[in-house]
């Protein structure tokens, strides 16, 4: 598969480790009333679709960035490759 | 001053050379190395320092070829900077004193071992080595990708058959190896 | 129609005119007792436990295709029972114990060849760990035996122990390990099934569960709605796509696994051997061919096909150990998609929702489990309680802390 | 023996002759033949056996699709089994032998099988065998196994090389026939990057096989022509001889190239093969076609070809067949295969064709019927045909042409989702709506099986793959005309004829199949083996589908066909793996020390990639144990040192460096004071603990984080999951510095006196206490790091210079603690001491264990949010029955404690319901002068001193052990601080 990298342009997908579920991202907070079944569920329960999924991979043998990557897992078809960390922001996280 | 003598990555007192026909493979023991970080809400001023230290901010994927410092991108708000070591010997040292509290700086002159490959058969080599379009690449291109699982960058040089190749320094004789077969295979 | 050696040679005198259809290919009913949905290994396996061990009555299989088209055939054929955790053991070793009687249980011959796996060891610490294991076997009634290299050299002479990267320091065999030809599996337990009564409907796809008031009451499927007091799901691969259809999730995720074979060869390898330092392993088949595989791809997929760097990745090991192999040439690979949960670890467990059952999560492991998966589930859907080998199998282990986590890779399913 | 079969013409090199050997008996032929032609030159029509009755096999086809003439190539460690005799370069000194045979060839003993193969129908085994259950394994299987299988490996390791490389262009095209030749000369003249990749060693495709001509030359010329024209153009890099074999995702291929596979052997230094990954905007696949035969009783004997190939045998290799011919049509390409080889001088003994309206020729007869049989035994001697009126006809011939018809060549439209369909004009499975991304599909393998259709398919893909604007330059005139096919799959009533000519499925197997109830195209191929030989079903699906399709009353696109999947063709393993073999499975990595410990004589292990000094054996020492005791003593007693390069390290800058290694350890290092060191234990999200170690502030803002090496990668790559997506807005900045540093360990009492003596600085006890750190110099100016820090127990440093003064570092420790009689020590020794002291290491994080299970449940901190903190509070990894980290000594000092070992109730039963826990590190203390443990046990913090049984069932041992404290030595600690 080839990554098109938002700031390299594309890559062989070789040169990336792949995390998972972008879903990781969204890191419950601790002090909830309902942490731990927050944190169960974020660390254990999943989507899974067959078609779009919106994924983390890093790309270790490269710059070192997270990136969020919308991929159909049922063509491989990659609509949207994005620096997890612009994610992440957009997302509300922060400090 | 210490009286301690440096190796080079390939274990000699001298960098080694491998001569064939149509390229040569030279052991670059010459580098000081240092990266550079930019500190978050100090991107700006950090920059102008780059652009005051190589002439101009490497740009993703790209490398300024500037004497005596260049310095190639290496990730977001992240660069490499390199120099003679002969000069250079505290190149992180001086890095500091510019970039003050704009930028984290790391020494990585250890860490890597550098060779040039020159000369004709180069782009036949790069093309048994990794998957960077070496043929599409001009001068002043860098790109990091995997040679032999070796996380390398690759550095298109001024001379148009000439690339410059970091890889990790631990496995200098591995990727050494993997050089000098790929120079064998299309001789 | 029982098979014997006497039956084919009758047939093959007669013209073998004789031969009916292994299984019949019945019309849905309205109502049944038992649905399974998924016509693999386990599903099969399942209705033909329930039916003979277990005395039910009124059983339908829906598979959405032909029965065995998943991963129970294009798996690499492995079986074994060489697990550590007190959670797995007991369980493998008993789908071993079935295993070695399957045959003349379900009259069938699906060419269960004990001929032993050997997983190599590159390290000291390797060593510790197998140890452990092996150790684990024995004291759960399973075989092991820790080799040296020598005897090993002796079974395998042209293991590469010369010019290792990463010398072979000794081995874990088992010797009742070895293959069985998958796809007799599926034909063996479906002609097993049908002959006591229960309906294989193919080309049946369910689309949805009736449920209400916290209890299923049947399912939709491409053939019409058909009801049934209990169902229970077996369908590696698409688990989380058919559970979503009841709003559930599910802690695994789907990936991709790819399998080779090699053009026939005379027989070179005796038994199944694994790379422990690689990503490679590999038996010969009873054709010839040499059978082989290693890491999954790595990303979510639903896609039955790999991608090159995987190839590349698996055939490396492959020459690493087999230097000979170099010259024999990959016929064929293909893909399977894995439910790979997040220890590792299956799934035979109610769901939360009254008369909806659930077995997968297998990750890769789902083929040598089959006898064993059928039998727990049809014991799970029979009695409303577990299989004694099969406590620790619960969706919720996760959330009390109870993973069985064979690996130590913690909930990353793509490293399990 | 002569070549009695050649003829005049062709393009083979008369000049050079090829000698060769096939089953020991000596040939010549020319370059240009292949293997297959040449042997047919010289009139040997046999060439091997089939899979299952040991049918005697001719060569069936001309091309890579052939399932019948495999052979043994070469010998030695170079025999390469199952090669197609049609695909093999002659060269001179070709060493072949034909396979699968017990006996010689010519009289196979296993062609017993032949006489039983009544019994031996589709699927017979299982439905026997079964008793009793171990004869299996013991009697049936082994026989089995024997009989089966094709051709053998050597079992010698390869000698060979094998390379991989990458190449980038606008546009791949697959195949150099005439709609490949013309894309690419389109293409080329356009100025785009092209590939042009053809698996034969002669590129024209078809065009070579064939006599009409392409304007004013013949379609072998044109064909040169516009390869000589592509050879002058920078921007096309023209592949023979190299074989496209996926389509991968996203515009990857995979393409091998042999090189030297025509050679006796390869030059020195250069690779049998080379595994191209392409990287390409646009593809055109013009693959071309394959032909296929058509099913009558006894269609498989030697001599019984593809109509194509005897037409490729005579006009490209200047063969005939035989010195009789005799075709089998449903279409008017077996008559062009009659009219060339008329033209050649070759007697047509007739073409049976089994259309009403056939067409007439005065040069030869032409029968309407069909062959409803054939004779001879090891090579086809008759033909008996059954005319349209009823009556019989004996044709005497020695070839027989079979022309069913052309299936295109779509397997690579179909390697991602793209499903065939069906195309009633040509009777034949076309490519899809639905292909691989960026390929376009030109020529007979989109199904336009004329050359004119051909030419201009190939410059309308190319223009369309490129965006060219502008007309077709115009194209050269052809002479070829539409084939007129009866679509014709078998002949009524046959029953032993083939299908599956190498794994021997018939007619008669697929109605059994039928009958039996195995009725999907996915059943019919694994009950019966149909397609699963190693032409992978080119010669042999669409029949199996004809007629599976009539016995189901459906037509054959409602039944479908199986998957198409890479490799394209059959493809070396050896390539797949490359260069990474024997030492260069995995690189390398090397300490700095590497090259003084070779010195000393070192004995190396291997830890992930690096190679770390095990121990270093001394004169007169006899075993491992011995210099392992010395060291471990020698430090003990005084000091010794040890390359901890490997460890890795993590530079942590910015502001808020501090608060992201709150996040990433679970215990706190917020105030943690400038010039200290601190453990730390990092979890992962689910609780369970991941990678241990230190983080060294060396200023406000900069900590230096060491991980265990195995984990070095993964912990880099989670702090950067960490920092990049929870913590975006932290001011933090992470780079690896593992290779950046030469790190050793000098540990022992006469450590401090040995290092006041390379440092620059006072390191007192109060100057440098325990757990400082500092950045420092040595040696009179030399930038290092000093870390006091202790995985021995002992008084200890880290010390730490960049990577190039390691060699001359480690000298100078030696030189300097000369007079404390420094002693290196390798991993063994490290793994003795850190047993002793019972730290934990990656036996014990073997990520099932918690916190708590390694004795700190503790320090995991309540008051902030770390990583893995909530999830490690779960009920199931708390309270009772928990495992504790314990240390383990045997009762009788000479017992062995096994790492492996499972722990036990003195007085219980022994079996895994009574499971204690287990030992996971193990070693002899010389310091205790018995065997010691650590390892973790139920509720164990509770059961200090409790005796118990440690069994290993797999080594044989079963021994009386005492639980204690993990710290075996110095539990107090007093030594680290003295």
């Amino acid at each position: 598969m080839i990554i098109d990298h938002p700031l390299l342009g594309p890559r062989d997908a070789a040169e990336f480790t792949y995390l998972g579920d972008a879903k990781l991202i969204d890191r419950p907070d601790w002090q909830s009333e309902t942490a731990a079944k927050d944190f169960y569920e974020y660390g254990y329960l999943r989507d899974n679709p067959a078609g779009w999924h919106q994924e983390l991979w890093f790309h270790e043998a490269g710059d070192r960035s997270w990136l969020v990557v919308t991929r159909n897992t049922v063509t491989h078809e990659i609509s949207k490759v994005e620096m997890a960390r612009d994610v992440a922001r957009a997302r509300g996280r922060s400090k | 001053m210490h009286d301690l003598q440096p190796m080079t990555a390939l274990g000699g007192d001298a960098p080694q050379v491998d001569t064939f026909d149509h390229v040569t493979i030279t052991e670059n023991d010459g580098l000081a190395l240092a990266s550079v970080a930019a500190r978050m809400g100090h991107e700006k001023t950090c920059h102008t320092t780059l652009k005051k230290l190589l002439g101009a901010v490497p740009e993703p994927g790209k490398a300024v070829l500037h004497d005596p410092e260049a310095g190639f991108w290496m990730g977001p708000d992240q660069w490499m900077i390199g120099a003679p070591r002969e000069t250079h010997e505290l190149l992180a040292d001086h890095l500091k004193e510019r970039f003050g509290d704009t930028a984290s700086i790391t020494e990585q002159t250890g860490a890597w071992v550098c060779f040039d490959v020159i000369g004709p058969a180069m782009p036949d080599i790069c093309e048994r080595l990794c998957a960077v379009p070496i043929r599409r690449m001009t001068a002043g291109d860098a790109q990091r990708t995997m040679i032999h699982q070796l996380g390398c960058f690759v550095i298109r040089r001024d001379n148009p058959e000439h690339i410059r190749i970091l890889g990790p320094r631990a496995s200098a004789g591995s990727l050494h190896h993997a050089l000098i077969t790929a120079a064998h295979s299309v001789a | 129609m029982r098979y014997s050696g006497l039956k084919v040679i009758k047939e093959a005198l007669t013209g073998h005119k004789g031969w009916t259809p292994a299984w019949r290919d019945p019309e849905p009913q309205p109502e049944y007792d038992i649905i399974i949905i998924g016509g693999g290994g386990h599903g099969l396996a399942t209705a033909y436990y329930l039916a003979k061990e277990y005395g039910q009555k009124r059983i339908a299989v829906l598979e959405k295709g032909w029965i065995g088209s998943g991963n129970v055939g294009r798996n690499t054929t492995i079986i074994r029972s060489n697990y550590l955790l007190d959670g797995n053991e007991p369980f493998y070793e008993f789908s071993l114990k079935l295993w070695e009687g399957l045959e003349q249980d379900f009259n069938y011959n699906a060419m269960v060849s004990q001929r032993g796996i050997l997983n190599l060891i590159h390290s000291d610490a390797q060593r510790d760990a197998f140890t452990r294991r092996g150790n684990a076997m024995l004291l759960n009634g399973a075989d092991a035996e820790m080799l040296t290299t020598a005897q090993i050299k002796a079974r395998y002479p042209f293991l590469n122990t010369e010019d290792a990267r990463f010398p072979i320091k000794g081995g874990l065999a088992q010797h009742r390990g070895g293959t069985v030809r998958h796809d007799a599996v599926a034909w063996g337990y479906a002609r097993g099934a049908d002959s006591r009564g229960v309906d294989i409907i193919q080309n049946c796809e369910v689309t949805g569960f009736r449920i209400e008031n916290g209890k299923c009451l049947g399912v939709e499927t491409s053939r019409g709605y058909i009801g049934a007091k209990k169902i229970g799901c077996a369908v590696a691969g698409s688990s989380s796509r058919l559970m979503s259809k009841a709003d559930m999730r599910l802690p695994m995720e789907s990936h991709v696994l790819q399998a080779f074979v090699s053009e026939g060869l005379k027989p070179v390898l005796p038994g199944v051997v694994t790379f422990g330092a690689g990503h490679f392993y590999v038996s010969q088949s009873d054709k010839g061919g040499l059978v082989f595989g290693g890491d999954l791809d790595g990303y979510n997929s639903y896609a039955q096909r790999g991608n090159l760097p995987t190839v590349e990745d698996v055939c490396e090991g492959g020459m690493a150990i087999f230097p000979a192999f170099g010259r024999a040439r990959l016929l064929r690979m293909w893909g399977g998609i894995m439910d790979m949960s997040m220890d590792g670890s299956p799934i035979i467990d109610r769901t939360h929702i009254d008369g909806l059952y659930f077995n997968g999560g297998w990750c890769y492991g789902g083929f040598k489990a089959t006898p064993a998966s059928g039998f727990c589930f049809a014991h799970l859907l029979a009695k409303d309680a577990p299989h004694p080998t099969a406590t620790a199998y619960r969706f919720d282990r996760f959330e009390k802390g109870l993973m069985i986590d064979e690996k130590g890779m913690g909930n990353q399913p793509n490293l399990h | 023996m002569t070549q009695v079969n050649r003829l005049p013409g062709g393009q083979i090199d008369r000049s050079q002759s090829c000698k060769f050997t096939f089953d020991g008996k000596a040939y010549t032929g020319h370059a240009g033949d292949t293997l297959a032609s040449a042997l047919l030159a010289n009139g040997v029509r046999l060439m091997g056996r089939s899979f299952k009755y040991h049918r005697p096999r001719g060569v069936l086809t001309a091309g890579s699709e052939e399932p019948n003439a495999l052979v043994e190539l070469r010998g030695g460690a170079r025999q390469e089994p199952n090669t197609r005799a049609t695909t093999v370069e002659l060269y001179d000194g070709l060493l072949a032998k034909s396979q699968n045979r017990m006996g010689s060839l010519r009289f196979d003993l296993l062609a017993i099988n032949d006489r039983f193969s009544n019994f031996l129908t589709a699927g017979f085994y299982y439905k026997t065998f079964m008793w009793p259950a171990a004869f299996w394994e013991k009697l049936y299987e082994p026989i089995i196994r024997k009989a089966a299988g094709l051709g053998s490996l050597s079992l010698k390791d390869d000698p060979d090389v094998y390379d991989k490389g990458f190449l980038h262009c606008d546009l791949l095209i697959i195949g150099a026939g005439p709609a490949g030749l013309m894309a690419a000369l389109t293409a080329g003249r356009a100025g785009a990057d092209v590939i042009l990749a053809d698996e034969d060693f002669v590129l024209g495709g078809r065009l070579n096989s064939e006599t009409l001509t392409i304007g004013d030359q013949s379609g072998a010329d044109w064909a040169a022509e516009v390869v000589a024209e592509l050879t002058t153009l920078p921007n096309v890099r023209i592949m023979p001889r190299t074989t496209v074999i996926g389509a991968f995702d996203h515009g990857i291929y995979g393409a091998v190239e042999r090189v030297s596979d025509h050679l006796y052997a390869p030059d020195a230094g250069k690779p049998r093969q080379v595994l191209w990954r392409i990287y390409t905007q646009k593809t055109i696949l013009a693959a071309g076609a394959t032909e296929r035969p058509i099913a009558f009783e006894n269609n498989d004997r030697p001599g019984i070809m593809l109509g194509s190939a005897i037409r490729s045998y005579a006009n490209r290799f200047a063969v005939s067949a035989d010195k009789r011919v005799a075709i089998f049509t449903n279409n008017d390409d077996g008559h062009r295969t009659a009219a060339d080889l008329h033209a050649k001088g070759v007697k047509i003994s007739a073409v049976v064709d089994v259309r009403p309206d056939v067409p007439r020729s005065l040069d030869y007869e032409v029968l309407h019927g069909e062959v409803v049989n054939t004779k001879g035994r090891l090579g086809l001697t008759f033909a008996e045909v059954r005319l349209a009126d009823g009556s019989m006809r004996t044709l005497e011939c020695g070839a027989l042409g079979m022309s069913g018809g052309w299936n295109p060549n779509v397997h690579m439209t179909c390697h991602q989702r793209g499903r065939p369909i069906w195309n009633d004009a040509i009777a034949a499975f076309v490519p899809g709506a639905e292909l691989p991304p960026g390929m376009v599909v030109a020529g007979a393998a989109n199904g336009d099986l004329s050359t004119a259709g051909a030419l201009q398919g190939g410059a309308t893909a190319a223009k369309r793959a490129l965006g060219l604007k502008g007309r077709l330059p115009k194209l050269p005139e052809t002479g070829d005309a539409s084939i007129n096919l009866k679509p014709f799959w078998y002949v009524e009533g046959c029953s032993r004829a083939w299908l599956d000519q190498q794994n021997d499925v018939t007619v008669k197997d697929v109605k059994l199949s039928h009958q039996e109830g195995f009725r999907s195209v996915e059943h019919l191929k694994r009950y019966t083996t149909l397609g699963m030989a190693t032409d992978q079903g080119k010669t042999s699906n669409m029949g199996g589908l004809a007629i599976m399709a009539e016995l189901a009353g459906k037509t054959i696109p409602e039944v479908g066909t199986t998957i198409f999947r890479p490799p394209y063709t059959p493809t070396a393993i050896g390539v797949l793996g490359g260069r990474h073999r024997g030492q260069e499975f995995h690189p390398k990595r090397l300490t700095p020390s590497h090259k003084w410990a070779e010195e000393q004589g070192a004995v190396f292990v291997e830890v992930g990639n690096w190679l770390r000094a095990q121990w270093f054996p001394q004169a007169g020492e006899t075993t491992w144990r011995e210099s392992v005791d010395r060291e471990v003593l020698a430090t003990r007693k005084s000091v010794g040192v040890c390359d901890v390069t490997t460890l890795g390290k993590v530079d942590v800058q910015g502001t808020d460096a501090a608060d992201f290694l709150n996040k990433i350890y679970c215990n706190g290092f917020a105030k943690l004071a400038v010039g200290k060191t601190r453990y730390g234990l990092m979890l992962r999200e689910d609780g369970i603990a991941m990678d241990d170690g230190t983080a060294a502030r060396l200023a406000e803002d900069h900590f230096v984080v060491t991980t265990t090496t195995a984990n070095a990668l993964p912990v880099y790559r989670h702090m950067e999951f960490v920092r990049q997506c929870l913590f975006p807005d932290m001011d933090v900045q992470l780079i690896s510095t593992t290779e950046a540093w030469a790190q050793y360990a000098v540990a022992g009492p006469n450590s401090r006196k040995l290092l006041s003596q390379i440092v620059d600085q006072d390191i007192s006890n109060d100057a440098f206490p325990f757990m400082a750190c500092a950045n420092i110099t040595i040696c009179g100016g030399l930038r290092a790091r000093l870390f006091r820090i202790s995985f021995s127990g002992e008084l200890a440093y880290e010390i730490a210079v960049p990577t190039a003064y390691g060699d001359a570092l480690i000298r100078k420790i030696m030189e300097a603690g000369a007079q404390y009689d420094v002693t290196p020590y390798g991993t063994e020794a490290l793994g003795v001491m850190r047993i002793e002291k019972g730290h934990a290491a990656g036996n014990e994080l073997n990520g099932t264990t918690t916190a708590l299970n390694l004795g700190m449940g503790r320090m995991v901190s309540k008051t902030k949010d770390s990583i893995g903190s909530k999830l490690s509070e779960r009920e199931g990894l708390n309270g009772e029955g928990q495992l504790y980290q314990v240390g383990i000594k045997p009762i009788d000092p000479k017992d062995p404690v096994p790492a492996g070992g499972h722990l036990m109730n003195a007085d219980g039963p022994v079996d895994a319901a009574h499971d204690q826990g287990y030992a996971t590190s193990a070693c002899y203390s010389p310091n205790l002068g018995h065997a010691i443990a650590i390892g973790f046990l139920k509720n164990g913090a509770d059961r200090m001193g409790e005796q118990m049984r440690l069994v290993s069932p797999l080594t044989g041992v079963d021994v009386k052990v005492e639980i204690t404290s993990a710290h075996f030595i110095d539990p107090e600690g007093e030594r680290l601080r003295a």
